[in-house]
C-alpha cells in the first residue's frame, strides 16, 4: 500500500481507506486471498505461540469445494454430532427470522440477528465443555440454542415480559444464563474481552481445568478493551479463547476502518506472542477443531488462543440499518465462503447421512417449534401489553440492600 | 425560514461550518458515507469527501486522542460519539487531555475540539442506549458542556461551540432529535414544524454559549431545567396550570447563574429537573447554588426532580424518566408548599 | 494496642484478608515485589506469594475488567490504581460494568471489587498526582464510595469493604498516610502515633460502610467532610474557638443522611468541605440534599469550601488546597452571619 | 514458553511473570538475543510495511563492538555531525546529573533523569526536521536540548519560579516548547501516542511535508492508548513515528509485564500492518538512520514507522524510588548494549576526530555552563523560597475568559 502512496506523488496525503464497492457496485472480493481447505497444518496444542505465524497468515477449513472434510484439521465427528450442530443452526436462524417479524410487528423493542454466522457461536459451543464459561457478544445466541437453552425463557426475555429472567432491564439479545455458563452481554462494546481473561485467570487461580472464551467483532478489535485482553492474556497466560468475528462489517464501516493497513485481524495476535489462527468460520468442522484445540491448549497450560473467525454478516446490523444504504445487495449472496448452514448441511448429504427432505422436515419441525414457543412465551406478556417484571424490580439488585436514597425514591415512585 | 427537526439543523450547522472554514473536520463511528446512526452527518461526505467528513475507529479514546492532535495543528474537529453511554472509553482524554493543555502548556497550545453525542432516554434504548452523564462534565474545569433543546439552538449554540477556541462537549438530546416531547409517551409525537424554534436559518448565525433562556415566564416557581425535559416542564405548567417559570439552561458549564438567581428572587419556589441519577446529578449543583445565591429569597425547598440512582431500564424506561405526571408533582409540591 | 500509620493499618487490613480468605488477591502497577508506590502492599507478595500479590501491567482498564472476571468467579479481588488521577482510562470498566453487572444480569452475577487508590494534594503532585475524583463515582448507581480519614477507619473499611458482595471503590487521601494534617503547609509533620484513631488492633475487625461519625461535638455550626479536611477542620475549629460539630463521612455512597440532618437541625448552619473542584463536586450533592432535609433549621446559606475550577497547580498548591485559613474564614462566615 | 508450562503437568495453572534477577542475585540476560551491528538489511523507505518483519525480530546497530560504524544503516555522518551529538548527550547527561542534585538540596519537587537513554531523544531530534512536532513522554530532555533550548529556561520550569514558562503548572521535567515544537508533557501515561497520530494527520490534511514523532516506554505499551494510535496510524496512514523506549524497567515493574509472552515489543506494529523495526538505542547512529529511514518514509507518504528503542535506564525511575529495592544494583553496569555516550565518544575517537582529552574538556565546559545556567535561573527564584509566578496565574488559560466562577474564587482567594 505504502507504493501507492509513493506513486501517488512521493508526498503525505491524508488517507482515508475506503471499501472496494458500495451500494450500486458490484461486489469486489479480490482484496482476499483465502488459504485452500485441508492446507493448514495442526501443530500441537502447546506450541509456542510465536510460532503460528503461518496459522494466522492462513485459514483453517476443513470442508474444502465439493462440501468433503479434508486435511489435519478434520475433527471426525460422528453424523449424530454433525447432525445436532446443523440442527442448531437452523434453529438459530429460524429463531432469529422469527424474532426479527415479531420486532417488525412491535411485540419487542429491538432485534439482532446472526444470519450467516451460525457456526461461530454453535461449532464452538459443541467444542467447549458446559462448564466453561462465554462472554459473548450480542451475536453469539447460537450459543444459547447449543447449550440448550429453552427458546421460550429466550424469548421472554427479547419481549421483556413477566418472565424476562432479565427483568426487562436490559435490551433485546442482551441475554444472562448463568446455570448455562453464558455471561451478561454488555451492550457496550468490547468491555467483555478482558473481563473473560480475568474470569479464565480465577479459573486457573482456583487450579479448575475450565476455561472461558470470548467473542468481539471485528469493528470491535479497535476498541480499547480489545488491547487489555490481549495483554493480559499473554503476560498471565491465561486459560482463555479470544475470537474475533470479523463479519466484515461494523453497521456502515467495512473492516478496513479497524484493520487499516494489515491484511487481517489475526496477525494481531501475533504481536502478544498468542498462538493466532484465521479460521473459515462458515466451516463449521474447522470452528469445531479450531476450538477443540484452543480448549485443549488452555486446559493443559499453553494459555490463550486468539482466532480471527472469517465470516460474513448477511443481514442488517440489527432492526435499526438498512445495510442497503451502506453496501452492494448481492455482497453477501456472492461471499467467496458461502454459508454455514448449506455447507453443513451439503457435507452430510454427501457422507449419505442427510437428504433434502430430511433437511425440509427439520426446518419444519424447527418452524413449528418457534412458533409454539412463542405462543407461550406470549402467554407470560408482551413489552407492549405487559405484564411485565412488577415496577418496583427496578429498584432491586443494585447492593445487597437498598440504603435510604433507593427506598425514598421507590416511594416516590409511588410502587 | 424553512422548518428544520435538530438532526436537520444540526445538519446545517455543520454544512455551514464546513463550506466556511477547511480547518472544519467531521468524524466518529458510522458518521461517513453513511452519515451516522442518526443521520445527522447525512450527505455531509458527499458534498465535501471523504477528507473532510470521515469514519472512524470504534475507540472513543482514539477519537478524543485523534480531535486533539488535529486541533493542536489548527484544525477545528467536530467528533461524534454514536451514544453519550459510550464516551467512557474516551473521558481519560477529555478529563486529562483536552480540558488541561491549554491550562498545563500556559496557554501554548490550543484544543478547540467539539465532542458531539447523543444522550438521554426515552426511546426504548435500555441501560446502554439511554444515558444522561453532562454532570461528569460539568466537574471537570477547562471544558465547556452545551446542550440544546431546540432545531434553532442547536444550529447556533453547534455553530459557536465549533467556533469556540476551547472544547465543548455538547449534548444532543436525541428523544427530541424528530420532535418535541411533552413527556407523555402514549401521546402522538409531535413535529418540530409546529415549534417556533423549529424554523431554522439556512445561513450563519450563533448562539451564544453561557446564557439561558426564560422559554416560558411565571411568578409561581421557577423550573431550572435543560435538553428533552424543557418541553416536559412547558407541558406540565400549561396541563397544571400553574404558572411557573420556565428556564432553559442550554449551557451547563459555565451556567447562566445571572438569569436563574433573578427569577427565583422573584418566585422563591424552584424545580431543578434532569434525567440523569438524582445523586450527584447536575441538580445538585444548581440546587447548591441557588441556596447560597437566593437563600434569603426561598420560601420552599428546591426541588430535585430526577432520574433515580439506578441504570435506566429498558422496559420500565418510564418509571425512569421524568415524565409530565411527575413533574406535575413536583410543580405541586413547591408551590403549594 | 499498636500504633500505626495509615499505610501500615491498610497493610494490616490486606495481610488479615489475605490470611483469612484465599479468594483474596492483591495486583495493580507496581504493587507486587516492590510493594507500591507508596508501600501500602509492602512485604505481602513476600508472605503470600507471587499468585496472592502481584504486579499488573500499566492498564487501569485492565486492571478493572481482569478484577471483573476474577470477582465473577468468585474471587475477592483487592485492585490499586496508583494514584487516583490515573482512574479515567479505566472508568467505562467502572461505570458501564462493574456497577452494573449484578443489575442487569438480574443478580446472576455479583462483582465484588475492591478498588483502592490515593487521591488528593497536598504532596506537591502537580495536576496528574492530586486529584480527588471522588463525585464521578457518587454519580454511578450501582458502586460504592469510600474515604476514610484515620488508619483505624481505614483498615476497618478496607475490611468491609472486601467482605462486601459489592463494588467499592476505595479513596485513599495519601496527604495522610503518614500523619494527619492541619492544614498548615508550614507546621512540622504530625504523627499517627499521638492520634487516638491511630491505634490499630492485629487483627479482623470491620468499620460499618455507610455511617458516618461525628468526631467534634459542637453547637455553632456543622462542618461534613472527609478524608484529609476532616483534620483541617478539627484544627481550624481548635485554632478559631468556634465550637464547630465536625462530622466525618467516611462513606460518601451511601453517606449518612441521618447523622448529617440531625446535626444540622441542631446547628442550623453548615460547611460542606472537600479538595476536588467546586462545580458538581460532592459538596454540591450534600448541600443540595441538606438544603432539602433541614430547610427550615437552616439559618445561613451552605458554605462550600472546596478546590477550585482549575487543575491542581503544582507550584501554587497550597492556593488551591482548602488550608486552616480558608477554613477559618468558612467558620466564620457561617457563624457571624 | 507454553511447553515448560505443559512440562509443569499439562494443566492450566495461574502464572505471573517475573524478572530474571532481584536485587542480590547476578544479573541475568540469557533471555535477550541481539542481532550483530550491521547485519540488518536497509529496506526502500515505502516498503510494504508489513514486510518488516525481519526488522522488527532483528535489531537495527551500525556500531559494532569495535566502535566502527558497519552495514547499511550507517548514514554516514561528518565528524562534526557526530561531535554535535555527543556533545548535546553530554550536556544532557551533565544537565540531569545536576538537576538531581538540586532537587536533592530541596530546590525543586521532584526529578527524572534519562541517563543511559540520551540517544533516543538527542540523535532522534537531529534527524527530525525542527518543523516537526514531538510528542514525548517525561525522559526525552535530549530532544529540548538538541533543538537547542535554554537550559536556563529548563531550569525555570523545573524550579518552578517566576520565569518558569508553564507558570509553575506543571510537575519538573513536565515541559512544553511550542516555538521548538516540543508538545506538552502529560503526567498521563501514553495520552500522547495517538494525540501525535492525529497532529500528524493535520499535517498531512494542510498538506505540509512536517510529521509527528512520539514516544511512551515499555511499560506504557500495556495502556489504552498504545493501542489507539496504532490503530489511528494504520487506518489512516498518518506521516508519524512512533517510538516505545524499551528501557527493561517500568519503576519497578520488569519489562515482562506489559510485553508478555512476546518476544519483542517491536513485533506488536507488525500486528497492525505498520513498519515495525527494532533498534539498538544506545547507538547514536542506528537511532539517527532509522529515524531519518522514518521520517522519509512518513513525508513520502508511505505511513507511520513503530520503533522499538532498546536501551536500559541506568538510574532510579524517578527522585521517588530506589532501584536498589527491586532489582540487581550492577545490571545497568552489565547491559550488553553499553553507553551511548561511551560508545559514540570511541566511534570518534576511532575516527581520529576525538580523544580523552578533549572529552573531558567538553565535560567541564559543560559542567560550567550547567552550573552558570544554574545560577541565572535560580536569580529569577525557586519553588521554595519563591518569587513564583503571581498566584492569580492559577485562575488562568482555562478559557477564552474566565467565567463568573473562576472570578468569583479568585476573589474569594483575595488575588
Ligand atoms: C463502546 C461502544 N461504542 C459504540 C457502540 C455502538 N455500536 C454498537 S454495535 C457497533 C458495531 C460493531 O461492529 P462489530 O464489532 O464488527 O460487531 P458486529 O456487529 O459486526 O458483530 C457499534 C459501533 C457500542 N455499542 N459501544
Ligand atoms: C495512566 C498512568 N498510570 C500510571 C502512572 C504512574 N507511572 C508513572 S511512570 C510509570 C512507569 C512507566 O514506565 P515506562 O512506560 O516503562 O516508562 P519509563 O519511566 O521507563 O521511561 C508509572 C506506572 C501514570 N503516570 N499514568
Ligand atoms: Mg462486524
Ligand atoms: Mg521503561
Amino acid at each position: 500500500m505504502a507504493q501507492d502512496a509513493a506513486g501517488q506523488g512521493a508526498q503525505s496525503r491524508f488517507h482515508v481507506p475506503a471499501p472496494p464497492a458500495r451500494p450500486g457496485e458490484a461486489p469486489d472480493f479480490s482484496a482476499y486471498s483465502f488459504q485452500k481447505a485441508g492446507e493448514a497444518k495442526r501443530p500441537d496444542p502447546l506450541i509456542d505461540g510465536a510460532r503460528t505465524s503461518d496459522l494466522a497468515h492462513g485459514l483453517v477449513g476443513v470442508l474444502d469445494h465439493n462440501h468433503q472434510a479434508v486435511g489435519e484439521w478434520d475433527p471426525r465427528l460422528s453424523p449424530e454430532v454433525l447432525r445436532e450442530g446443523l440442527s442448531h443452526m437452523v434453529l438459530t436462524r429460524i429463531y432469529d427470522d422469527r424474532m426479527l417479524k415479531l420486532q417488525r410487528q412491535g411485540k419487542m423493542s429491538f432485534y439482532m440477528k446472526s444470519a450467516g454466522e451460525e457456526a461461530v457461536s454453535v461449532a464452538a459451543a459443541m467444542a467447549l465443555n458446559k462448564t466453561d464459561m462465554v462472554f459473548p457478544s450480542y451475536r453469539q445466541q447460537g450459543i444459547l440454542i447449543a447449550r440448550g437453552r429453552n427458546i421460550v425463557d429466550m424469548m421472554c426475555h427479547c419481549i421483556s415480559n413477566s418472565r424476562d429472567n432479565l427483568k426487562g432491564r436490559q435490551l433485546p439479545v442482551h441475554y444472562t444464563w448463568k446455570e448455562g455458563g453464558f455471561f451478561s452481554v454488555s451492550g457496550n462494546l468490547g468491555t467483555q474481552f478482558p473481563q473473560a481473561v480475568g474470569y479464565a485467570m480465577g479459573c486457573a487461580y482456583k487450579g479448575e481445568d475450565s476455561i472461558a472464551a470470548s467473542w468481539i467483532g471485528d469493528g470491535t478489535t479497535a476498541e480499547v478493551d480489545f488491547h487489555s485482553a490481549l495483554v493480559l492474556a499473554s503476560t498471565y497466560r491465561a486459560p482463555v479463547i479470544l475470537n474475533v468475528v470479523n463479519n466484515q462489517w461494523a453497521i456502515s464501516m467495512f473492516s478496513g476502518i479497524s484493520r487499516g493497513e494489515a491484511s487481517n485481524f489475526a496477525m494481531r495476535g501475533l504481536g502478544y506472542g498468542i498462538a493466532s489462527i484465521r479460521v473459515d468460520a462458515n466451516d463449521f468442522l474447522a470452528v469445531y477443531a479450531a476450538t477443540r484445540w484452543a480448549a485443549e491448549r488452555a486446559r493443559k497450560g499453553g494459555g490463550p488462543t486468539f482466532f480471527e473467525m472469517v465470516t460474513y454478516r448477511k443481514d442488517a446490523h440489527s432492526t435499526s440499518d438498512d445495510p442497503g444504504k451502506y453496501r452492494p445487495k448481492e455482497e453477501g449472496a456472492q461471499w467467496p465462503l458461502g454459508d454455514p448452514i448449506d455447507r453443513l448441511k451439503n457435507h452430510l448429504i454427501g457422507l449419505g447421512e442427510w437428504d433434502e427432505d430430511r433437511h425440509a422436515a427439520l426446518e419444519r419441525e424447527m418452524t413449528a417449534y418457534v412458533t409454539k414457543a412463542y405462543k407461550e412465551a406470549e402467554s407470560h406478556g408482551t413489552l407492549h401489553d405487559g405484564p411485565l417484571s412488577p415496577t418496583e424490580t427496578i429498584f432491586e439488585d443494585l447492593y445487597d440492600k437498598p440504603d435510604w436514597r433507593l427506598i425514598r425514591q421507590r416511594r416516590d415512585l409511588g410502587v | 425560514m424553512p422548518a428544520m427537526n435538530m438532526l436537520q439543523s444540526l445538519n446545517s450547522a455543520m454544512d455551514v461550518l464546513l463550506e466556511r472554514d477547511g480547518d472544519v473536520v467531521i468524524f466518529g463511528e458510522d458518521v461517513g458515507y453513511f452519515g451516522g446512526v442518526f443521520g445527522a452527518t447525512a450527505g455531509l461526505q458527499k458534498k465535501y469527501g471523504l477528507d473532510r467528513v470521515f469514519d472512524a475507529p470504534i475507540n472513543e479514546s482514539a477519537i478524543v486522542a485523534m480531535a486533539i492532535g488535529m486541533a493542536a495543528k489548527g484544525l477545528r474537529p467536530v467528533a461524534e460519539i454514536q451514544f453519550s453511554d459510550y464516551i467512557f472509553p474516551g473521558i481519560d482524554q477529555i478529563v486529562s487531555e483536552l480540558s488541561r493543555i491549554r491550562y498545563r502548556s500556559a496557554d501554548q497550545f490550543r484544543t478547540p475540539v467539539v465532542v458531539r453525542t447523543p444522550s438521554g432516554g426515552g426511546i426504548r434504548g435500555g441501560q446502554t442506549h439511554s444515558m444522561s452523564p453532562e454532570a461528569f462534565f460539568t466537574h471537570v474545569p477547562g471544558v465547556q458542556v452545551v446542550i440544546p433543546s431546540t432545531p434553532y439552538d442547536a444550529k447556533g449554540l453547534l455553530i459557536a461551540a465549533t467556533e469556540s477556541d476551547d472544547p465543548v462537549i455538547f449534548f444532543e438530546p436525541k428523544r427530541i432529535y424528530n420532535g418535541p416531547f411533552d413527556g407523555k409517551p402514549d401521546a402522538p409525537l409531535k413535529s418540530w414544524a409546529k415549534h417556533p424554534k423549529g424554523e431554522v436559518p439556512e445561513g450563519h448565525y450563533t448562539v451564544e454559549i453561557g446564557k439561558a433562556e426564560i422559554v416560558r415566564e411565571g411568578q409561581a416557581c421557577t423550573v431550572v431545567t435543560y435538553g428533552t425535559l424543557v418541553h416536559v416542564a412547558e407541558a406540565a405548567a400549561e396541563a397544571s396550570g400553574i404558572d411557573a417559570e420556565i428556564i432553559d439552561l442550554k449551557t451547563l458549564a459555565p451556567y447562566d447563574i445571572e438569569t436563574i438567581a433573578a427569577s427565583v428572587h422573584k418566585t422563591g419556589r424552584v424545580v431543578v429537573a434532569h434525567e440523569a441519577p438524582r445523586t450527584s446529578g447536575f441538580g445538585a449543583e444548581l440546587a447548591a447554588q441557588i441556596q447560597e445565591e437566593c437563600f434569603y429569597a426561598l420560601e420552599t425547598p428546591i426541588f430535585r426532580l430526577t432520574g433515580w440512582d439506578t441504570p435506566y431500564p429498558h422496559a420500565h424506561e418510564w418509571a425512569y424518566f421524568p415524565g409530565q405526571e411527575r413533574f406535575i408533582r413536583a410543580l405541586k409540591t413547591v408551590t403549594e408548599a
